[in-house]
């Protein structure tokens, strides 16, 4: 066994050497297929996280009865704030909600002097949810407490921006679906190539009497440094460039939410180890696979 | 211990390469193969160690029927016989000693072991300086050589050699088919397809002697024609030489 | 000429059809590389679509002085809508504008109705121009209008939409760079390869005195055939298959602005014109280039 | 015409092949080129068509020094000169057929031409019905004969053949050596490096001997070996015919 693996080593190694040219074009291609495929994963990653971010803004504002004490506002917002789901609950006053209401007509706000000593509005509260899958049942449950006047959340809204925040991340996995299928088929493409090439080689070594796996082997090891290290190589790539870019894009749109700092890393870390694990599995099995036919001999 | 009963071999574009060929090779015997080109003894060699197998007839090598043999079987067999290809085979990407090791590798011999043998091959054809030298780096006679040693380093029980001497001058030649007489003297059964003529006259050992896929004659003491045909050429020669 | 083409073709042919298993690999790998990059510009093509849906919607809104007449105002109209690059004018009375403001308001309209009788909204007129980056001049021209009061097109909004839009171009375009690079080099590996498995072949016909064009031009035209053939088969995948997912999309997210029917066809139309001539190109150039290190012999 | 003047070739490797080899071969000529395995008689040949170039001195073909092309002005040399190489180098994916007509295609002959010459030349070599074999579907003698096909299809005016009996029996031997006669007659200059000891005495021709690659004979009418050697060897042979 440890002869084998000695043997098998050496033997990749060497063939590594001699055939510099061709393991140059393949390390080249997987390492430009992974690239491709790990710039997929960190835009669908950003896609899902912009996504996820757009998805936390919607809030379910809950207008308590006009009759309500502040004690019965500050029970119904303890009660909310401990539903299942809810992340935060804020409460709004209806003086608080006529300045904003005032804010938001800017400069014309002289229009709502009229109405200064009246305000026709209600308490509220902002009620924000944990996932945006939670809005709807937590509405319901809101609506049935005690001291709610109305509840609404923008229904209209909030569909339409839930079926584009799910179409955004289908794309996302559609182009990484596509992306994985490309890298497959083309990494095991050009070992098949560089096997096809070695195919006399193969079948000399039969003739001599070398069994299937002697012969595997060394290509199964080789295919499985090539994938490697061709995968290190993105690796690094991402590594070094993608905070680089994030930094580059947040000073054009600071306010994006970018996946960036620590999480970024992380993420960036495991599209990596999948990468380095995609290549070898990739390098190898794909060497060995494309060596059957020319093992019949 | 080789057999072949009423093989026919036919090359799926029709080519008719063996046809209803009888034999028996005992363990031990040296044994050449002679005809002319296109008489089927590549054909009837690679039978041997299982690179065709028979359109019909069996082959038997060793009491196994090499036609039935199942994939896993096939590089035991090869393993325990050592051939020479007409057109030698040797693996380009690697060195002339690392060839000839890696028959040797092949059967699972120690570092050691390759580290002794090795060079010991080379040497019996004479190849031990040009031991790091790729095939493209070589002679073709120096290719042919090195093809033998890897055939005959891990001492097989049958040597294959089909047309060994080719590409090797007459001294070389000789030297070569002394060594085969010695690997077969120490028990190894030899079968050599070849076409020089004085060197089958000169062993005395059996010849079969194909014609167009058909075994035309095995003889014991054989020699490569007939004796009339032989001695009227060599009369042919000796004149040329005396009055040039 | 004719027998040299006559000759080149024939030569493909044959080696395309004895060399299948290495046809089939190199045909693979470039119908692949040019469907990710197809998707790419497609997906980057409905980006940049979007972006320009998206900042059409930005609009200058003209505020008239409270004592212009209804012809000052139809006048103010009309030389607005005379100015270079202004797409559309539209007029809002204040009454028109007071009813919009209800709408908004939705439930909470009746704050409105103590304001109804004497309404301090002014005219308006809204106008849109024919490309985004024409809002800011032409809000200053406008402004300088007689009959203007103030001009409004939410300044501080547009500039942050204008630097999404035109990130997301970037990225889109990054990807398609990235694409290309990617496809360039694998394309190129894959043919450097087919190349290099027959590298015998070609020291031989060299050894026999062929020139360096008679050997190449073979291979220029298998290059040639074999992207063409992995161009066409992504462009019937385009062809197809973009208005199927454009139809399945807009099943999910109907209110947004994909590339879809003519201007679609034409678009997938230009992406596979130019794949056909990529594929074709880098088929042709790069296995004419592979050549060169083998015909030095 | 062929002058080598002071050749000495020495491979990346330190292997010294030729050493201050000098020799005059004039149009017409039909030479032998013998020598022991790795003596240096293919390195000689590939100098001509230059597969190498000299590491010293001059090669002169056909009036121009060949090592001073330009490497447009190769492929035009070579396809004035037939070559049978010593491992036929036959393209893999093209039948015989193919493979001798490429030689004509690579001239631009015309598809008529090429019609009418290639069946000509397999016919010269016995090889017509195997038109429509690929190499690999050929014997050993069979390729050889091919790769002859291919070097005289174009009437070259030099032909270099390297060993191109090595993987023919003695009857097809000396049938393409008459074909090589008759070549020569027609007026191509020959160059044929051989180990085949009986043609080269049987024929009378010009022979320059190589030794561990230096010039160590060169004779008109002259043999393979020294005549005193040649003579005890054929009668050592007879005694073996006569007496079995
Ligand atoms: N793979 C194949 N497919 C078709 N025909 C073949 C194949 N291999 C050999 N042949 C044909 O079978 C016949 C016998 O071939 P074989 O190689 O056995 O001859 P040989 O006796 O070894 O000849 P040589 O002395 O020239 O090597 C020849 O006519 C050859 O063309
Ligand atoms: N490319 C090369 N690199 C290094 N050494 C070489 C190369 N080609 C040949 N040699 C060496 O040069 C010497 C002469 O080789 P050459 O092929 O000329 O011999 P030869 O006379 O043709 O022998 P044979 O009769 O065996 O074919 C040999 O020792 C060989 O090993
Ligand atoms: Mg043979
Ligand atoms: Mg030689």
């Amino acid at each position: 066994m440890i002869r084998a693996l000695a043997y098998g080593t050496r033997e990749a190694l060497a063939s590594l050497r001699r055939n510099s040219l061709m393991s140059l074009a393949s390390v080249t291609t997987v390492a430009v297929c992974l690239t491709v495929l790990a710039s997929t994963l960190l835009v669908a990653g950003n896609l899902d996280h912009l996504a996820a971010a757009v998805e936390a803004q919607v809030q379910i504002r809950v207008f308590i009865a006009e009759d309500a004490t502040p004690e019965t506002r500050e029970a119904l917002a303890k009660a909310v704030a401990g539903l299942e789901g809810v992340a935060s609950v804020e409460v709004v006053t209806r003086e608080e909600a006529l300045e904003r209401l005032r804010e938001q007509f800017g400069s014309r706000r002289e229009l709502l002097d009229a109405v200064e000593e009246m305000n026709p509005l209600r308490d509220s509260l902002e009620v924000a949810v944990a996932r945006p899958e939670q809005v709807v049942p937590t509405a319901e449950v809101i609506s049935r407490l005690q001291g709610v006047a109305e509840v609404n959340y923008g229904q209209v809204f909030v569909d339409k921006l839930f079926s584009v925040t799910r179409f955004v991340r289908w794309i996302g996995l559609g182009l990484v679906a596509l992306l994985t299928v490309a890298t497959v088929l083309i990494i095991s493409n050009t070992v098949r190539l560089t096997v096809f090439a070695r195919r006399e080689e193969i079948g000399i070594m039969k003739l001599v009497g070398a069994t299937d796996w002697f012969i595997r082997w060394p290509f199964l090891l080789e295919g499985l440094f090539l994938g490697m290290l061709g995968a290190g190589l993105t690796a690094g790539l991402t590594w070094q460039g993608y905070p680089w870019l994030v930094e580059q894009a947040e000073r054009v749109v600071p306010f994006l939410p970018l996946l960036a700092g620590e999480a970024a890393r992380e993420f960036v870390r495991r599209t990596n180890l999948v990468l380095v694990v995609l290549g070898a599995f990739l390098g190898a099995v794909g060497s060995t696979v494309s060596l059957r036919r020319f093992l019949r001999v | 211990m080789i057999e072949l009963v009423r093989v026919t071999k036919v090359f799926p574009n029709g080519v008719v390469a063996l046809q209803d060929v009888n034999l028996f090779v005992d363990r031990g015997e040296f044994v050449f193969v002679v005809g002319p080109s296109g008489a089927g003894k590549s054909t009837l060699v690679k039978l041997l160690y299982r690179e065709e197998v028979p359109t019909e007839g069996e082959v038997y090598v060793d009491g196994r029927d090499v036609a039935r043999l199942r994939p896993g079987q096939v590089p035991p067999l090869r393993r325990q016989i050592g051939v020479v290809f007409q057109d030698f085979k040797l693996l380009p990407n690697k060195t002339a000693y690392d060839n000839v090791a890696f028959a040797l590798e092949v059967i699972g011999a120690s570092r050691r072991e390759i580290r002794r043998r090795v060079p010991q091959a080379l040497d019996l054809v004479g190849l031990r300086d040009r031991a790091r030298a790729y095939p493209n780096q070589l002679s073709g006679g120096e290719q042919q050589r090195v093809a033998l040693a890897r055939a005959i380093v891990n001492n097989p029980w049958l040597l294959l050699a089909d047309e060994p001497t080719g590409n090797l001058d007459p001294d070389t030649s000789w030297g070569i088919v002394r060594l085969l007489e010695e690997v077969n003297r120490r028990g190894t059964t030899v079968v050599m397809a070849t076409h020089a003529r004085h060197i089958v006259n000169a062993m005395q050992k059996r010849v079969i002697a194909l014609r167009r896929g058909r075994v035309i004659r095995d003889e014991h003491h054989g020699r490569y024609v007939r004796d009339d045909d032989e001695l009227s050429s060599l009369l042919e020669e000796m004149r040329a030489v005396v009055s040039p």
